[in-house]
């Protein structure tokens, strides 16, 4: 069951005064501009026994992003191909409104809309992760962990997500005869990556759209939308979230908006990479 | 969307594999009022997708559960177990939670929750038969069992999905359309006041796809509106009648 | 840990009298005479997922039932049988006591009522359902879905399992080679039914007993005795449920009382499955 | 009730399998003040069947769980995960959550509940050993042990299983005769009251063949019920010694 | 998460003074001297349905543990070896303290002391434990089931657990060419017990030291520190438990007043097995 | 401690399996203030164990959850799925929930908790990265956020394990000396104070060697408390600065 939230900090009226009219003659409270993202980094095997990792932070938000390859089943209606589990963590070390206890529906959508947005761009070729059709393949795990949450946790995690599978490689293994795998050590291949996945989430400030919200203006905002793109710039993940509406003729205005800044974070993703 | 090659044709000759054109809804029957003990209730059905949804509220919210200036909305999206190809365990999965959660935050855009402090309103959709749309056939029925309650809402929410199938855009994708295609876009809004409160995308679409998909949800969406219009005059009728 | 319930509705003591007064004249609030049920109907196919469905209302109550047939392992200790599970799911559209979650001690002691007196009559011949012996049998499931609450669940939701039960196909399917089963699409084949049950429930209102009591006169009931029969006659479940007791000398009484009714609901599901 | 075939033959020359006659009760023993922490304990066995029940209170509930115009009670019965042939898992099963809630109902038609308002009354049963007729010993126990808390109660609960093995009626069932026979019929009662606070049924009985256990099981808690008397007088004349 | 306790009865000042004064000299509220066991009893095979099984009291508390061998799967990364499982039970009968409910933290460290100090000091030769090498090995359960409770559980429990496991006989049973495991009926061999393992705990009242502390000294004692012992004695188990500290100093005084008494606890349970 | 023989020699020629004397301890690092949100924070690495601590408080309690005399301490040991060679569940394993306790107790005795009455002080662990001595480094990465946090406290706490391997007591054991050898000992103490605040021991040792491997404890623990006086100058230093 989904409930409004009711026990989260009330915003002092004249901050969000501030904010809105700051916004509405397109300032924002951090100097930014309204389509501007606070600065990005990525600091790749963050996490030494993962198989893969990235620690990302957008401005002060910081977002660990762990990948482990393990041999497992497939999915009975999907044989041949390996399978992908995404989970985030909203661990209580990165904000006084994280509570202990198993995710939330906040931590269960951001996981499902990196996941789907990771699933359905076909960003890793799945069928290239079998070890014995039908009986064995890989099995990738995403684990997001949230470290200090200070706003839009959805493109922080896209983006650490991506990075830590970029980052991956699969153990050394062996296939053995009895159906086993043999894990024998660190490996050097990375996974089928086929698709480099970003996203630009927009908060939702009435009429008005600004990129990466901090956590600050998205308490104060209606609602935020998440655009996921792929490198060719098609859509592959959309998530309104938060109790705004839209416009109907704003949403490809938002759209527009955000695919002129999904360079910006795919930019700092290749750049992280060139190292 | 699961990748794997469909068994029938999706799209041939201008037609979808059921002999729909790409901008044909399903039939769809709408029954409002169809629960005894709900404060509103509503059964929505879009082919073989079907949905009974109620309202309850506002009422008195749990201890400590409250908001001092508005009612509080809880909203539960939950599948039968015998409504799925295969049963599905009746514990509420991470895809019921996460919808519960879409659909809960469309409908706070429209219920006037700032008329009745320190309550509560409640909707529980059930999804009795999933083939494809249920999370729009459930805001759907939602906002009918809402506006069946009495709970006064700024406009009803109507919910339809676009789908892309072998490279086709389609409305209202059904089960294997939404399984074998390559896109699935729901959307709700409240035509009223030209307002999108849902709004999901899995699958690939090209800008220009996605402006067109948007369209073409919209005029389904009013279509929706039209039939929920009919539904909820048909009950009031009923109870003039009486 | 079974506790007194402490958090429902308080009913007016005049209602409690006019309910009791007018039992022991022998009427009832809405005119019933004392052994008589509210209207039974039943809708065969409700739920079109399901190998097997039933909607049954009897007067305001209304439960879906659905079954689904699925391959699975046998248990350890009856490896040429079938399985059976009945689970019943008390959702909160039903009623505004009802709330979201597991099921609790209500959902839990229905769905075993039920459960039992379809087991112990062998009303399915298990022994039938099996595809390999010791590996794979039939798994029926029965799903007990209260949709609108106004009393009496038991008998309601009997007999929508039942229904369901006697509605339902066997998948048509395949046996292959490596043990496994494929389901080829819908069958004709029933269940292997050997027996109907159905089921009568009184309520107790101090020395009075009541047929098919509403949800008001559970309200102000001590509590209530269910009684399951065969198509035979024989007696195949009782459960004594709420906080009642009974003459020992009323015992047989209440047992005649529902025996002179399960004729009742019986023609009312031979009804269903005669067009 | 398992319906398979028994390893042994269940009756034989008028005999049970282990050589009881119809109306034979298992050796019964009974133990009252057995614990030191709670209020009230008690230590039952009937056969190889063994149960410990603990009473606490009337005592201050928690918050928000509380009657204006009585106590409540609670009750749990639980099974030690060693007490079965295989080992069980100790979180409570469906059954164990069953049998709480119609042992909880059958001790609230005796316990005078009234005279402690705004209180919880806690009756915790945990069964050492389980073959056979465990929810009779169990309410049996705790009704001792309600009594030995000094709860008033209206009168002692006693109980005892009817069966039915290989066509006939037998009183007392241990697991075999449960496992392998046509039905067990548990039934409780205040006997100074003539009431049945207890009664299910799972299995196939004739209505003569119920008419007749239900006979046959009152004389069995009458016997029952006369064991539990001489246990708390023992344990009285205990304390008076002291 | 744990957090300090919140909801316990608060000890009246007075008492907790007469303790703590009495320790000072040397003196216990009971008459018991500092490094004193209350009377301990062992009664093997307390469960019938156990393979094994003691009820054990020291004072007034009364632990109950009881042992299952079964059949089951090795560890992955132990597949030559038995499995050992140790679970704790604080039922509520035993406490007015206890609630019911899953095992808290209380009796989740209860359960992994005693877990440890039989698997560290090898007290059961698991290697003999194997059915089929790295397919089926005997698991074997121990039960601590806390009847009555009245201060220190850890000495009871290890006590308990240990006894219980001395009484525990393995099934008989035959290994079937498919790989499964038919139980024959009750057994006569032991399990392959190498070492007996006992502990003696004592209450940190400041900077005194008591052996086998009761409930009420646990009250106001500042926590407890357990040894565990194998009967060559050797340290083979510690665990400081509650908010208490200790003098680096005394630690091995702590140490050996624990070392000085095990051997009574040891002498109690080989009482136990000479009748 | 598994029991299984060592890939690798753990002590030949008076040197561990990564070249350290018994008394070495790995590389640590320590960093003050490296979250934003959280109150206090720090990270501590010992070799290839890495953890996280935050520190929120004094801050209101949940409802019904405080002391009159002070504040409650609140304490999670948790580790990331990744943390491990396979994958964790991030569900709390019962070793974790015996850790928090642990932790939590060791912290009680140093935090001034009577100064906050009726507050709740919060510490977060997360193991980022687990290579032997988590517990040790969580409680030295906690007492450092605690001080971050600016909660006072008597003095911090400083943790180290020794171990015992092929038959040799070894300082700060790494987790391939913890699965093969003979025994862990993890050990907390309050440097300025003299006082050990936490102590366990999984494996056998003798009496002599108990007493030896305290010392060896003692020796680490300072050297771990002098790193944390330097991390939390360094980052005093960076705030004078500003």
């Amino acid at each position: 069951m989904s409930i409004t939230p009711f026990n989260v900090p009330i915003v002092p009226k004249l901050k969000r005064e501030t904010i809105l009219s700051l916004a509405k003659r397109g300032v924002r409270i951090d100097k930014r501009r309204l389509d501007q993202f606070r600065p990005i980094s990525i600091q790749l095997g963050a996490a030494g026994k993962a198989h893969g990792s990235a620690l990302v932070s957008i401005g002060n938000t910081k977002v660990l992003a762990g990948v482990k390859i393990e041999p497992g089943r497939p999915f009975p209606d999907t044989p041949e191909e390996g399978v992908l589990n995404v989970n985030a963590e909203l661990v209580p070390l990165a904000s006084p409104e994280f509570e202990p206890g198993p995710p939330d529906e906040n931590a269960i959508e951001l996981a499902r809309v990196v996941d789907r947005a990771l699933r359905e761009s076909h960003a890793i070729d799945m069928s290239e992760l079998v070890l014995i059709p039908g009986e064995k393949v890989w099995v990738v795990w995403v684990d997001i962990y949230v470290l200090d949450h200070d706003g839009n946790l959805f493109d922080a995690s896209m983006l650490a997500a991506m990075a830590a599978l970029m980052d991956a490689k699969i153990p050394n293994h062996q296939v053995l005869e009895d159906g086993s795998v043999e894990i024998l050590g660190p490996g050097v291949e990375p996974l089928p990556i086929r698709k480099k996945v970003v996203s630009v989430t927009l908060g939702i400030l009435g009429d008005t759209f600004i990129v990466d919200p901090s956590l600050e203006e998205e308490a104060v905002a209606d609602g935020k939308i998440f655009f996921a793109f792929d490198d060719s710039g098609n859509i592959v993940g959309i998530q309104k979230s938060g109790p705004a509406w839209l416009d109907f003729k704003k949403v490809s205005v938002a759209m527009e908006i955000a695919r002129n800044r999904y360079h910006n974070v795919l930019a700092a993703l290749n750049k992280a990479f060139q190292s | 969307m699961s990748g794997g090659k469909s068994p029938v044709p999706l799209f041939k000759d201008g037609k979808r594999h059921d002999g729909r054109g790409p901008m044909d809804l399903r039939p769809i029957e709408m029954k409002v009022g169809v629960l005894n003990n709900a404060n509103g209730s509503a059964w929505v059905k879009f082919g073989r997708t079907e949905v009974i949804a109620a309202a309850y509220g506002p009422r008195e919210p749990p201890k400590f559960m409250s908001l001092p200036d508005r009612a509080l909305l809880r909203c539960r999206y939950h599948m039968a177990p015998f409504s799925t190809d295969e049963r599905k365990n009746p514990a509420p999965s991470r895809r019921e939670i996460e919808l519960s959660k879409v659909i809960r935050e469309a409908l706070e855009t429209v219920v006037l929750t700032h008329l009745f402090p320190r309550t509560v309103i409640d909707v529980f959709v059930e999804v009795i038969q999933a083939d494809g749309g249920t999370r729009t056939a459930a805001i759907t029925a939602a906002s009918l069992a809402l506006a069946d309650a009495g709970i006064p809402m700024k406009d009803l929410v109507a919910g339809i999905a676009v789908g892309k199938v072998d490279g086709h855009l389609v409305l209202d994708i059904d089960q294997i359309e939404d399984n074998y295609g390559e896109a699935d876009m729901p959307v709700a809004g409240a035509v009223n006041l030209d307002k999108v409160v849902l709004l999901q995308l899995n699958g690939s679409l090209t800008p220009e796809e996605f402006n067109k998909a948007m369209y073409m949800a919209w005029e389904g969406i009013k279509k929706v509106y039209a039939l929920q219009k009919k539904a909820l005059e048909e009950k009031l009728r009923k109870e003039v009648n009486l």
